[in-house]
């Protein structure tokens, strides 16, 4: 297949500054503010936040998907291409290598094509594979997911399959355009938790396999922290941190990470009660313009916070959009888990 | 045979058995109605006239009116299901062979109705589901507009319009020859058609709008796949469903509002007949011209069901779509 | 026809919720008609400037005059004064329908739905049996055997209509009974009679408006045509469906206004009832 | 030991030729708490709908203040009367509520339903429980739909509450909720349970959840208990297979998922 190689040690993929404003109602409102990470090839980087956090929006204005009348500012770079600029058959081999996974594999397969050909449809169209070898990919592509039967799954329709074996089918179709990056949407959100263990058991054998790079959404830090290499976390539409994995629990950056961390119960240990974040999520276009969008919940909110929003400032190998950062530096999980 | 195989054919067979039971019941209440109807059956058999004794017993004997209503019944089906349907006593003939004189006036009226409808019906509701802007706003006026016009004001205006000032067709009769006969059938059958079309339209463009937002859709957005391809293999595809379903009971309805129609372009078809039966209160003939279009009517359904099975995969295993 | 019933429904709902929102004119000159309408049923007959019913073959077909704004119809009658009359039959059959459909499909959509099991099966195979009979053929049936007026074919619309509201409100109920906030009040304790009469029907009631509003343009479209044909309502009553039939030959006589009269009455009626029912009903599904 | 609030027993559930449930049993004790945890299709949900008498059982008792309630109730005062012994807060708070109706007019028809009282003195009680459970008097007279996720679950609480019940099931009462409001109506929970002598039951698929919650443990597994005891005994040390897979799917921090050694397709 005809790449464009980037450089060696340049990010697959690259965000830089993307706001995504949406008609709402009439005027325009931002769903995502100034959002900008960047994901090396191989890479598993997660994307963790609450409901109206833009995470699922981000995936979207990624892989060109967002509602009729998005106005996007900033950029995506894909290898780096723009990916906004594409067209045609670059915008159809940008779509052939990044490949997309939804939480919800039912509405996302159409309910009246069989397996087979949903799962062969992009290969036959776009990249002219004759059905017979499209098909033995599939079945091929199946085993690897731990589906051994392929060749009957392949002539089933969606609703004879259970939720997790759709999911698996959702991820070997994935696969099956060889993608150098993978958008995971809450994969695994609706299955049950042992269903989800071995599902991103074979997510995670295939994609060191094949050296895939991937994006993975959730709104489980434990998740995120334990499958991916680095985590993104976000609020209100922007990107409040980026951290390392491992210590994304034990030297969070920014209040409201150590906030979320501290609010879920532990499966180890008995509290009586938990440290909750007061009020609810904000979403984008609640946020203040000119504060910190986490100020009215944040224990350390200060007059620093309420001034202006901060930027996303350099700490310990990560990022972090808190303006007393610096301060707060290794104070977080302590107090917060008092 | 798979699962999947046998279940749709134990869906065929249940439907069909409820066919059968529909029609047993549609048939019953036809007879039974007017069994009960007012007014002894001798007299409206002869018309009211009186007669003599003798010819009296011949009359019930012939007609087994002597016998339990439910024997009457079991002879009046038994005789339907042979093509017999009694006599009409204002013509004095077979009603069967007086339906079969009409019958193909009605069905070339429904046929080239049901054309319209699917032709023009379905062609615009697809063009303004994907296209926005004039045409698909006008079809929106229009079709509400259209949706409720009835029949027999649909067709006095087609009438005044295409047979009256333009005069580019009759607006009676049933016209000599194929091509005279299908211009004959050209105002009846627009008038038939109108409000049904627009209904169908209303409900492709919906059905196009709601597939085309679909979740599936976004994923073969996102997998590259061509936008042609697109609509014609998921678009199109998932919204045939709906389009041939509200196509198929729309068609069916025709068979009755046809009635109408005909009354008004003066054809001799079967509904016109139903209503001159009616008002002549010649009962077997209403019985016989009622059982034939229920008949129709219950079979249509049935096929619009089996297609609408053989679309949607999921329908077989009863998870009906709501 | 249980499954062709259900499509019925689907696709009745999906040409509603095709609809565009728009803003409340339409909604405000639909109940404008409608009002119109309704007085003019009320008050017809002390609204008619002349006598409705009487001919005077000497005005066959005469035109518009500044004293008969619509002029003659065939038999001479003042074509004005026979619409405000004939306004009263032509809107009372369809709300007889109404009203009969709308309690008996209520009242049986309910019932399955809450009781579900047997009954319920009961219920919806009797109702896929009415499905078999097309509304006009019944009508025309009733009018055979008991004779034509107003009374036969209304009862007919009523049972042949049944079958189809009680299949899109059943599937509401169903849709409604299956809300968890019905099982808490189960769970509370509350009788089923008080969960339906204080809950469930209050929450499907935009749909039951709905579906009365557009049921009365269906009735009114049938019961003209019945009337039409000669099995309705009977001449010289003034009625709507009447007129246009006596009229009819005006219009190939070059006197198209007194049938064109009434059937643009109809037309104008039934527009304003479907789109009402439209509004409502998204007015409703946008409330939830 | 007090006496028990609630004792299940043997309990079956058929659905045609499916068994949902198969010999469960418990008990909880006055003011105790227990969790019910498994995955879907174990029927844990279907043992909490037999319970509050949505579902009837095939077989087995259930009694809750030692009155059975096995069988439907056969009139009104009984049902009422078992609506004061167990109540349910639902998974999804937006379809738990009835869109028309307000906080206030919610918890006002149960307390009518269950008290003689005038309407000043329901009022009164309207407004204790919103107080409890956090709401102010504007989001109590506000419709569900204009109250966030976590708002309308507090409302759901305080509807099940307003019945005094002795027994508050909680079926995946939190799992719907974003992370940070989870936990304000799990601490919500907490101080429930230490302000009254009301017993828990927690349906749950969440182990953290549950591990917050209750006291005792039972896990369901295809319609069967495979283990019970304390929750963080249970918890800690998983005995039975199923209970330690479950376990072990749990992601944390440094957890890898792993790959069941045999795949169940179907």
């Amino acid at each position: 297949m005809n790449r464009a190689e980037p450089a060696a040690g340049a990010p697959l993929l690259e965000l830089e500054g993307v706001t995504v404003r949406l008609p709402v109602e009439g005027s325009m409102q931002a769903v995502l503010q100034d959002v900008s990470f960047a994901i090396r090839p191989g890479e598993a980087l997660g994307l963790v936040g609450e409901s109206g956090s833009g995470k699922s929006m981000t995936a979207r204005a990624i892989d060109r998907l967002l509602p009729p009348g998005a106005a996007v500012t900033g950029r995506v770079r894909f290898g780096g291409r723009d990916v906004m600029t594409l067209s045609g058959a670059d915008l159809k081999r940008f779509r052939g290598e990044v490949a997309m996974i939804f939480q919800d594999p039912r509405a996302h397969t159409n309910p009246v094509r069989r397996i087979g050909d949903f799962m062969t449809e992009a290969l036959r169209t776009n990249a002219r594979v004759p059905m017979d070898e499209a098909a033995r990919r599939a079945v091929d592509l199946l085993a690897s997911v731990g589906i051994e039967d392929g060749d009957r799954r392949l002539r089933q329709y969606p609703h004879e399959l259970s939720g997790g074996l759709l999911q698996r089918v959702m991820i070997a179709t994935a696969l099956l355009t060889r993608p150098r990056l993978l958008l995971a949407d809450e994969p695994t959100t609706a299955l049950d938790v042992t269903t989800q263990a071995e599902v991103l058991a074979i997510l995670d054998n295939l994609r060191s396999e094949l050296s895939l790079a991937m994006l993975f959404i959730t709104h489980n830090l434990e998740l995120a922290a334990a499958i991916c290499d680095r985590t993104v976390v976000m609020y209100a539409g922007q990107v409040v941190e980026v951290r390392e994995s491992n210590r994304l629990h034990d030297q969070p950056l920014h209040p409201y990470t150590a906030a979320l961390a501290a609010a879920r119960p532990s499966i180890d240990a008995t509290a009586h009660r938990l440290t909750a974040i007061p009020g609810r999520p904000l979403s984008a276009f609640e946020a203040p313009a000119e504060a910190c969008a986490f100020t009215a919940r944040c224990p350390y909110a200060a007059d620093v916070c309420r001034e202006r929003r901060p930027a996303l400032v350099e700490l310990d190998g990560g990022l972090t959009r808190c303006a007393r950062a610096r301060e707060l530096f290794g104070r977080l999980e302590v107090e917060l888990h008092a | 045979m798979g699962p999947a195989e046998s279940v749709h054919l134990r869906f065929f067979v249940r439907r069909l058995a409820m066919l059968l039971v529909s029609l047993l019941v549609a048939s019953f209440v036809i007879f039974a109605a007017i069994y009960l109807a007012p007014g002894n059956p001798i007299a409206a058999l002869s018309g009211g006239r009186s007669l003599p004794p003798d010819s009296l017993h011949v009359l019930e004997a012939r007609y087994h009116l002597d016998q339990p209503f439910i024997v009457q019944y079991w002879y009046w089906l038994s005789n339907a299901f042979h093509g017999n349907l009694g006599i009409s006593i204002t013509l004095r003939e077979n009603v069967s062979d007086l339906i079969a004189s009409r019958i193909s006036t009605t069905a070339g009226l429904v046929l080239y109705s049901s054309i319209l409808i699917i032709v023009i019906g379905v062609g615009l509701g697809i063009l303004s589901g994907f296209k926005r802007g004039l045409l698909d706003t006008s079809t929106l006026v229009i079709t509400a507009i259209s949706a409720s016009l009835p029949a027999f004001v649909a067709a006095i205006v087609l009438i005044l319009v295409f047979a009256v000032q333009l005069q580019w067709f009759p607006s009676l009769g049933n016209g000599v020859g194929f091509i005279d006969q299908v211009r004959h059938l050209t105002l009846p059958a627009f008038a038939l058609a109108v409000s049904s079309l627009a209904i169908v339209a209303r409900v492709t463009r919906a059905a196009i709008r709601e597939e085309a937002r679909r979740e599936h859709v976004q994923t073969a957005v996102s997998r590259g796949i061509p936008t042609a391809e697109l609509i014609r293999r998921h678009v199109l595809r998932n919204a045939a469903i709906p389009i041939t379903t509200i196509s198929g009971i729309t068609v069916a309805s025709l068979i009755a509002v046809a009635a109408v129609v005909e009354v008004v372009f003066g054809l001799a078809g079967l509904g016109a007949y139903l209503v001159q039966s009616a008002q002549s209160k010649d009962l077997a003939v209403v019985q016989g011209i009622s059982l034939l279009l229920v008949t129709t009517f219950v079979v249509m359904n049935v096929l619009v069901d089996v297609l609408y099975a053989v679309l949607d995969p999921r329908v077989s295993l009863g998870s009906r779509a709501q | 026809m249980s499954v062709a019933a259900g499509l019925a429904t689907a696709a009745w709902r999906r040409y509603r919720a095709g609809r565009q929102r728009r803003t409340s004119p339409v909604l405000i000159a639909s109940a404008a008609v409608i009002v119109l309408a309704t007085f003019v049923a009320v008050a017809g007959p002390l609204l008619a400037p002349y006598n409705p019913d009487l001919p005077d073959l000497s005005q066959y077909f005469v035109g518009p005059t500044p004293d008969h704004l619509l002029g003659f119809d065939a038999q001479g009658r003042d074509v004005l004064s026979r619409l405000l009359v004939g306004a009263r039959t032509s809107m009372l059959g369809p709300l007889a329908v109404t009203l009969m459909c709308m309690t008996l499909g209520s009242l049986l959509a309910v019932t399955a739905a809450w009781r579900g099991g047997i009954i319920d099966a009961f219920i919806s195979s009797g109702l896929d049996i009415l499905f078999a009979f097309p509304g006009i053929l019944l009508a025309v049936l009733a009018a055979a055997v008991f004779g034509a007026g107003l009374l036969a074919p209304v009862l007919a619309l009523s049972v042949a209509y049944t079958p189809y509201v009680a299949r899109v409100l059943r599937g509401a109920a169903l849709r409604e009974r299956a809300q968890p906030y019905i099982a808490a009040l189960e769970v509370q304790g509350a009788s089923s009679v008080a969960i339906c009469l204080r809950h469930l029907i209050p929450n499907m009631l935009h749909l039951i408006v709905a579906q009365a509003t557009t049921l009365f343009g269906y009735a009114m479209v049938d019961l003209a045509a019945i009337s039409f044909l000669g099995l309705g309502v009977q001449p010289p009553s003034a009625d709507w469906g009447v007129m246009v039939s006596e009229n009819q030959q005006g219009i190939i006589q070059g006197f198209p206004i007194p049938a064109l009269a009434a059937g643009v009455c109809i037309v104008f009626v039934v527009i304003a009832f479907n789109l009402l029912g439209e509004r409502l009903y998204e007015r409703g599904e946008a409330r939830r | 030991m007090p006496e028990p609030v609630l004792e299940v027993e043997g309990l079956r559930k058929e659905f045609g030729p499916r068994l949902a449930v198969d010999d469960v049993g418990f008990t909880i004790p006055q003011g105790g708490s227990l969790a019910i945890v498994g995955e879907s299709g174990s029927g844990k949900t279907t043992v909490a709908k037999m319970i509050v008498g949505l579902e009837r059982p095939t077989g087995g008792t259930i009694r809750a203040c030692g009155r059975d309630r096995s069988t439907p109730a056969r009139s009104t005062r009984e049902r009422r009367r078992r609506g004061r012994e167990v109540q349910i807060v639902f998974q999804d708070p937006y379809t738990s509520l009835d869109p028309r109706q307000t906080m206030e007019e919610a918890i006002d028809e149960v307390l009518r339903m269950h008290q003689g009282w005038q309407p000043k003195r329901r009022m009164e009680r309207v407004r204790e429980l919103s107080d409890m459970v956090g709401l102010d008097a504007r989001q109590a007279r506000a419709l569900p739909r204009s109250l966030s996720g976590g708002q309308r679950q507090r409302v759901a609480i305080a509807r099940a509450l307003a019945a005094e019940p002795r027994v508050l099931i909680l079926d995946e009462s939190v799992a719907a909720l974003d992370v940070s409001i989870q936990a304000q109506v799990l601490n919500l929970l907490a101080d429930i349970r230490d302000e009254t002598a009301i017993s828990f039951v927690v349906i749950s698929h969440d182990l953290a959840v549950v591990r917050q919650l209750t006291e005792q443990i039972v896990v369901m597994w295809r319609g069967r208990l495979v283990e019970r005891g304390q929750t963080a005994d249970v918890l800690d040390h998983p005995q039975a297979d199923y209970t330690k897979l479950l376990r072990a799917s749990v992601p944390k921090p440094g957890w890898k998922p792993q790959r069941r050694p045999a795949v169940a397709t179907g």
